[in-house]
């Protein structure tokens, strides 16, 4: 081999600690090395050229550049190396700036170090061999998980950018957290009347197929060539029939149903649709409370519907549906909050969750938008409104911001105050975080335009009394003083966590989740919407807390990232993978038993079973290799063979 | 695959065995009785009895009667208590680990590389692809050095980490009788505690330890770097 | 044969051993003896004397093979060095001067001596003399104790040897009741006892004699087996025999490496000429019963099988070697059975090999 | 290259690209002061590592192996540190039976951006290090040769097994042999105190079984060359656990 090493200076970051002369002199006196140099800025323009030309100069066949961190600029060396004509993959770098001159001030240890990790570099090359991309066909439809506004972006943007999308939702109609909301903050306006038309768009593009009430049941196949299994939930309702004009709602005797729309604060009817501007508008049957599921006599919506849509005995469904990318939006679920029982823990029924509080706000709620008390239906005058019910709370094992809160709190105070001009509200908070376009300004509105009283402090306890009233003791923080308040109604600001079955559905997909659940991204500050799965994106809240605007930032980002993975018609799949030597393997499974992207099948060669590695699938991480006893399956660009030359390097005694 | 078995009463430990016959011309014959087995080897009788000349692993035996089997004649045998720690492995524990190394260079200067001890293991699956003679992956010289004999081993103890279910025949197999077992048994002590007392070998249906994980280890714990 | 009549035969009494041990290892000479490992598991091997180390005079679990073939040698060391001026220029020095010095083998057996002359043909009398084998064999003393007897796995006298067999031997030793009678059988062996300075035991040869008469009577009548090499050449296309030979073989090297008589190597480079440590190519045994043995760069092997790799030992030993050499590649030590994991009997094998039905020559092992 | 006399040790890093790397970039970055002693080997996932670079390391002149992966749950190849836990740690728990001190092996997981929590972890490994000196070589020491006691109490009552229903078992194998190929048992070999393996085909070969005390071969290790073949097999106790586990493989 013929290999060239160059001893980057990075100006002084690098030359201030490192003697980086002597280190190219030492490099000289390696096995294969024809050719070594100091440059002053390697990653330069003149650097780069300079490598090229060395390359052709000397006809090298490998170059080690010895400067900053490979995660920094091996891909820039990679591309100078494939200009001069080498393989991308006949490049090592030697990190003796982060590893080495920014941590050590000792000039001897220094150069001495980085002359060594340099001899692993060279040691590791000439191990190195030339690896090719392969090519392979993408299947230009994306499956969107979760209907909420985040879903409903990424959905749009993509079908508006021609791409077939799947959208798949797990209640009866999209929507999400969005459509449960009355107004959103800062604006005040109508959350229907935004993400209505949006809905509205979802079930009218010709692009966007949507399986409501349905769920992915299994993921398998990899970025470009994903196959998914749907479950379609049994509705009780042919759709293809409902035209969902109610008759059957109105009909319904089992109208003691709970309404899980409207966050259980009313009842509504066995067979029900969700609310009036509901995408799919399609009544769906709750199987608890339907009589004639249950006891098998009643059949009233049958009776009624004009369609004959009601179908007792439908049962769920399994669709495949074929996607070349998936976007993840599954959102979030409030934290159970009743394990807060110096708050009541759910007993007391004038305590109730923002979101509860949402829909008796709501005109489509169940009070039809007038604000009456769970307990005994009358308007409450004094409202108190507790904050980080469940966010920033260890003992609950909730340490993070909702991120929210605050906002709503603020929004919810000044609703009230138009729904009750006579009413009086008290938010408990810790500290306010505002940090948004017109946030800040939204909460003095809060207190100053409409004189809701802020205390500062949490509350240790609320119970009833005598007289229908709650009584809420907390210590304002900035007085030092105890405080008790005599509240009508109490509304939680419930933290959020990520939704249920996350954790199962990031399986499915095979990327990780943090230990509330949330979905991991690629980089926390330069790859927020990428997953470690090729072809996997995230938007909204599945991710991490965020408001409205930012999901749909992330929707809309999610939709980008697809539509240039979309913008070719080929993918490249990097070779830095498993290969099986079918000489040496004798097929007894441990790889495959431990692949954690199930990318190795058992095939048979002529009579033989052997492990093959479906190149697609194949992430790299090499766990194979470290499994397999006699070495048959090998990680390219990092056999045990070149890590041994790495090793023998250090310890040769 | 069809299993027959019989209740084990033990096995002999010929090394010891033959140590005692000591040099013989031929044997003339071997008459059993319940306690133990006498060799007559030209004329003499030499008496052994199963208590002092079973091999190693028959003391600590919890499963005299095979733990799966089509056809298993005859009574279940009677095991009271646990196994305690097997004889070579105590001899190691017994040592600082200097006198460990001094004990491993001793042992391994003798060693021929015959690997009499990889092939008549029955969880060797590699066979004739083993790494100990292979260029790629180049894991091992030829050279005849104690370090190279006993990496070997340790390539055959890490590779039978969670699998090997203490059948000894690696030691037995052995023609100048190093004590090999102690690495496997080391490894299966440590498998045994980390994994809830682990054994291989009980249950067809059970993950290797090794081929598995648990999102929360039990029994491995981080270390503070204070 | 020389050796009889009345010659000087020294006398070595058992705690005169250590003495005459001292008297081997003088100018440079490294003196290999038999030394018992402790283990649960028999196990003597053969380990340079030093004044006070305990030795025995056991017959060896291992052959004193390593004096001459060691199990793995240097047969050259190489350095690189580049021309600083011109860093493409790299320069190379070679040592394959082969590492020999001179030694004494002491207290090996009869079947260990043969096994010298075994080695020696192919090493040494083919058309190209091996000079790293030369260069050991020239300084190589063989002191032998002749067997007071066989033992269970011991057929010597099947192959032309015997307990006593002065054979590959510089010196025969044989014990006697208050000591060992020494008696040189070659010049090499003349001179070395002529400058020891051990009392004169002449008169107790006769008693030597008659042990040694005694060892002979003490073993089973060997049964004829001369015709071994055609027969068992005919076997050759048989493999169904073979396969019934060897269905219990676990293909491991235990039988060749503890074999007197096997001298099958490999070899391959380590390390690298710029290194420190420098280049090494490195000969070590290899064994025909590993399926690697007969690999093909291609991945191709002649004998996948195990019958065909025992087929090739057995043919070897008895039929091919005999062919090329006129002797069996075999001293009989019986190393390869008493140390076969699987107790696989290479008399069997031959036995059955030779018996096609119509004779009475019947395995001596059933 | 050698290492710097008197200042520095061998100690070799194995550090997954995606955190432990990234972390000790950032605490380069940082300019967070480290002992100089390390060498970073960069592998794609602590998965990678196989437990015998790390032995292969300490054997052949390593002082000190250090090894950093993602936390649990943050692995980017999802699940590869876990399996790498459970190997470091039998590997930790396995050196000091060589005589190798557990202590010159590490193992832990940094984040990338944990550059603070890389550089406690360097120097507090480096600095344990440096007390527990050079690490001794196998060549050293003098021979220590010892013996294992085999003073044993048996669990179990121990014989000869004569009153084993080997006649019994001689049926049964005799009834189900036409159905398979061979029957792996025991025989006697070159004498009566020898027994080996035994292959049936016939019931004439099953005659030759025998059962007892010098049945030491365990038929277990010929059941791979029998793969695809209908093959039945006489076993000991301890035999039927090698069964098991491999047809746990299977």
């Amino acid at each position: 081999m013929r290999i060239g090493v160059f001893i980057c200076h990075c100006g002084s970051n690098i030359a201030g600690t490192v003697d980086c002369a002597k280190v190219a002199a030492i490099a000289r006196t390696y096995p294969d090395v024809v050719y070594a140099d100091d440059p002053m800025y390697t990653c330069a323009e003149p650097g780069q050229a300079a490598i090229e030309a060395a390359i052709h100069e000397h006809k090298l066949d490998g170059v080690v550049v010895a400067s900053c961190s490979p995660r920094m600029h091996e891909p820039t060396f990679r591309r100078t190396v494939e200009r001069a004509g080498l393989n991308r993959y006949m490049l090592e770098m030697a990190n003796i700036r982060e590893h080495v001159s920014w941590i050590g001030k000792d000039m001897e240890a220094n150069t001495n170090k980085a002359a060594e990790l340099v001899q692993l570099a060279v040691e590791k090359l000439r191990n190195n061999k030339p690896l090719m991309a392969k090519s392979f066909d993408v299947n230009k439809r994306v499956l969107v998980i979760g209907g909420g506004v985040a879903g409903i972006q990424a959905a749009l943007d993509c079908a508006d950018g021609g791409v077939p999308v799947v959208l798949v939702e797990r209640e009866a109609t999209i929507g999400g957290k969005m459509a449960k909301l009355d107004k959103t903050f800062p604006t005040v306006d109508c959350s229907a009347c935004i993400l209505g038309p949006k809905m509205v768009d979802v079930a009218q593009h010709s692009n966007i197929t949507l399986y409501a009430y349905s769920e992915v049941e299994d993921i398998s196949g990899y970025v470009g060539n994903f196959t998914v299994k749907i479950r379609k939930r049994s509705t009780y309702v042919d759709w293809s029939l409902c035209t969902g004009c109610g008759a059957c709602t109105e009909k319904c005797p089992a109208k003691k149903t709970p309404d899980a729309f409207n966050e259980l604060t009313g009842t509504t009817t066995a067979i029900t649709i969700a609310f009036p501007q509901a995408i799919p508008k399609k009544a769906v049957i709750n199987p608890q409370f339907c009589r004639q599921l249950l006891k098998g006599k009643c059949g009233v919506c049958a009776k009624v519907c004009p369609t004959g849509a009601i179908k007792y005995d439908m049962e769920d469904e399994i669709i495949t549906e074929e996607v070349g990318s998936i976007v993840a939006a599954t959102g979030y679920d409030l934290m159970d909050w009743t394990v807060y029982k110096e708050y009541g823990g759910g007993t007391y029924p004038d305590v109730i969750t923002s979101l509860q509080y949402e829909r008796l706000l709501s005109a489509s709620g169940p009070t039809g938008g007038h604000v009456k008390r769970p307990s005994d239906g009358r308007e409450p005058k004094n409202i108190v409104f507790v904050q980080c019910v469940g966010s920033r709370d260890k003992s609950v094992g909730r340490p993070y911001c909702s991120g929210f809160c605050c906002m709503y709190t603020a929004k919810q105070a000044i609703l009230t105050k138009d729904h009750i001009p006579d009413s009086k509200s008290f938010v408990f908070y810790m500290d306010i975080r505002a940090p948004g376009k017109m946030y800040d300004e939204f909460t003095r509105r809060a207190m100053e335009e409409y004189g809701t009283e802020y205390i500062r402090g949490r509350v240790s306890q609320i119970y009833p009394d005598a007289n229908g009233q709650m009584t809420v003791m907390g210590v304002d923080t900035l007085l030092g003083q105890p405080v008790e308040i005599k509240a009508d109604l109490v509304v939680l600001a419930v933290g959020v966590e990520a939704s249920k079955g996350s954790p199962q559905l990031a399986e499915k997909l095979r990327i990780s989740y943090d230990s509330y659940g949330f979905f991991m991204e690629s980089h926390v500050k330069l790859k927020p919407v990428e997953t470690n799965t090729a072809g996997v994106y995230l938007a909204g809240v599945c991710q991490g807390v965020k408001d409205i605007p930012a999901s749909v930032a992330q929707g809309s980002a999610a939709a980008a990232k697809v539509l240039a993975l979309f913008s070719k018609d080929k993918l490249e799949s990097d070779p830095q993978i498993a290969q099986v030597d079918i000489r040496r393997c004798v097929n007894c499974g441990k790889c495959i038993r431990c692949c954690p992207f199930g990318a190795i099948k058992e095939v048979e060669i002529r009579g033989e079973g052997k492990a093959q590695v479906i190149e697609t699938v194949c992430q790299g991480c090499g766990l194979c290799t470290s499994t397999c006893p006699q070495g048959a399956i090998q990680l390219s660009h990092a056999t045990d063979n070149q890590i041994l030359a790495e090793v023998n390097a250090l310890c040769q005694c | 695959m069809t299993i027959f078995a019989l209740p084990c009463e033990g096995t002999l430990d010929m090394a010891r065995v033959n140590q005692d016959l000591g040099r013989y011309t031929k044997i003339d014959g071997v008459t059993y009785d319940e306690a133990g087995v006498t060799i007559t080897a030209d004329g003499k009788d030499h008496r052994f009895c199963m208590t002092d000349y079973a091999q190693g692993k028959c003391y600590g035996c919890t499963t005299p009667s095979a733990v799966l089997a089509d056809t298993l004649l005859g009574q279940p045998v009677k095991v009271d208590g646990a196994a305690g720690t097997p004889p070579e492995l105590a001899l190691l524990d017994s040592m600082s680990l200097d006198e460990r190394l001094a004990f491993w260079r001793g042992q391994m200067d003798r060693c021929l590389r015959c690997y009499a001890c990889r092939n008549a293991c029955p969880m060797c699956v590699c066979r004739d692809y083993c790494v100990s003679d292979s260029r790629d992956p180049h894991w091992m010289t030829q050279e005849d050095s104690a370090k190279e004999k006993l990496f070997f081993q340790t390539i055959h103890a890490m590779h039978l980490a969670g699998r090997c279910t203490g059948c000894g025949e690696c030691q037995r197999a052995c023609p100048v009788g190093i004590p090999i077992m102690a690495l496997r048994q080391q490894i299966a002590r440590a498998v045994a505690q980390l994994f809830d007392g682990y054994q291989p070998g009980l249950n067809p249906d059970e993950v290797p330890p090794l081929l598995g994980y648990e999102v929360v280890e039990k029994n491995i714990h981080e270390r503070d770097w204070k | 044969m020389r050796g009889t009549g009345n010659e000087h035969h020294p006398l070595v009494t058992p705690d005169g051993l250590p003495a005459f041990l001292a008297y081997l290892s003088q100018n440079g000479r490294r003196v290999l003896v038999p030394v018992e490992k402790p283990a649960n598991k028999r196990s003597v091997v053969f380990e340079p004397w030093q004044e006070g180390k305990p030795f025995t005079m056991e017959k060896a679990t291992v052959p004193a093979k390593e004096a001459v073939l060691p199990q793995c040698e240097t047969l050259v060391r190489y350095k690189k060095t580049k021309d600083p001026d011109n860093i493409e220029r790299v320069t190379m020095s070679l040592d394959d001067k082969p590492e020999a010095q001179p030694t004494v083998v002491f207290a090996c057996r009869p079947c260990d001596a043969r096994g010298y002359v075994v080695l020696d043909r192919p090493y040494l009398k083919g058309p190209y003399a091996d000079p790293y084998y030369k260069a050991r064999r020239e300084q190589l003393t063989v002191v032998t104790l002749t067997c007071g007897s066989g033992c269970n796995t011991c057929f010597c006298h099947w192959v032309g040897g015997g307990p006593t067999s002065p054979e590959g031997s510089d010196v025969l030793m044989t014990e006697i009741e208050g000591g060992y009678v020494l008696q040189a059988i070659t010049p090499r062996g003349e001179e070395l006892l002529a400058a020891s300075t051990l009392a004169e035991g002449a008169e107790l040869f006769p008693k030597a004699e008659a042990a040694r008469k005694q060892a002979w009577a003490s073993l089973t009548p060997a049964p004829n087996i001369k015709d071994a090499p055609e027969k068992v050449a005919a076997r050759f296309t048989d493999t169904q025999f073979w396969q019934d030979q060897t269905d219990r073989c676990l293909s491991c090297g235990a039988c060749t490496y503890f074999c007197p008589t096997c001298y099958c190597f490999t070899i391959t480079d380590e390390g690298e000429g710029l290194s420190e440590k420098g280049g090494r190519r490195l000969r070590s045994w290899d064994n025909c019963m590993s399926s690697l043995f007969t690999r093909e760069a291609s991945g191709h092997n002649p004998r996948m099988l195990k019958a065909l790799r025992m087929r090739n030992r057995v043919s070897h030993k008895y039929s091919t070697y005999p062919e090329n050499w006129g002797a069996f590649s075999c001293s009989g030590c019986g190393r390869c059975i008493s140390n076969c994991p699987v107790c696989l009997d290479i008399r069997a094998i031959v036995l059955a090999a030779i018996d096609d039905g119509n004779d009475d020559k019947k395995s001596t092992d059933k | 290259m050698p290492v710097l006399n008197g200042k520095e040790l061998r100690i070799v890093g194995f550090l997954c690209n995606w955190c432990s790397y990234g972390g000790a970039d950032t605490a380069g970055v940082a300019r967070a002061t480290q002992p100089t002693d390390l060498r970073v080997i960069r592998v794609p996932c602590s998965g990678r590592i196989d437990p015998l670079f790390i032995v292969k390391a300490l054997l052949n002149g390593a002082d000190g192996v250090l090894v950093s992966g993602c936390h649990p749950r943050d692995c980017h190849y999802a699940a590869g540190n876990f399996y790498a836990r459970r190997r470091l740690e039998v590997l930790k728990q396995f050196l000091p039976v060589l005589g190798i001190d557990e202590r010159r092996f590490e193992y832990t997981w940094v984040s990338a951006s944990e550059g603070q929590r890389w550089q406690q972890v360097v120097t507090v490994f480096t600095d344990r290090i440096h007390k527990l000196g050079p690490a001794p070589q196998l060549d050293d020491p003098e021979p220590l040769l010892k013996i294992a006691d085999m003073a044993l109490t048996s669990l179990r009552s121990l014989g000869t097994g004569q009153k084993a229903a080997l006649a019994e078992l001689k049926e049964a194998i005799k009834a189900k042999l036409p159905e398979l190929d061979c029957v792996i048992g025991w025989q006697q070999g070159y004498d009566a105190a020898h027994t080996v393996p035994l292959f049936m085909k016939t019931p004439e070969d099953v005659d030759k079984l025998v059962w007892g005390p010098f049945n030491v071969n365990n038929p277990a290790v010929y059941l791979p060359t029998f793969k695809g073949k209908k093959v039945g097999i006489v076993v000991k106790g301890c035999d039927s656990r090698s069964v098991v586990e491999l047809l746990q493989e299977t």
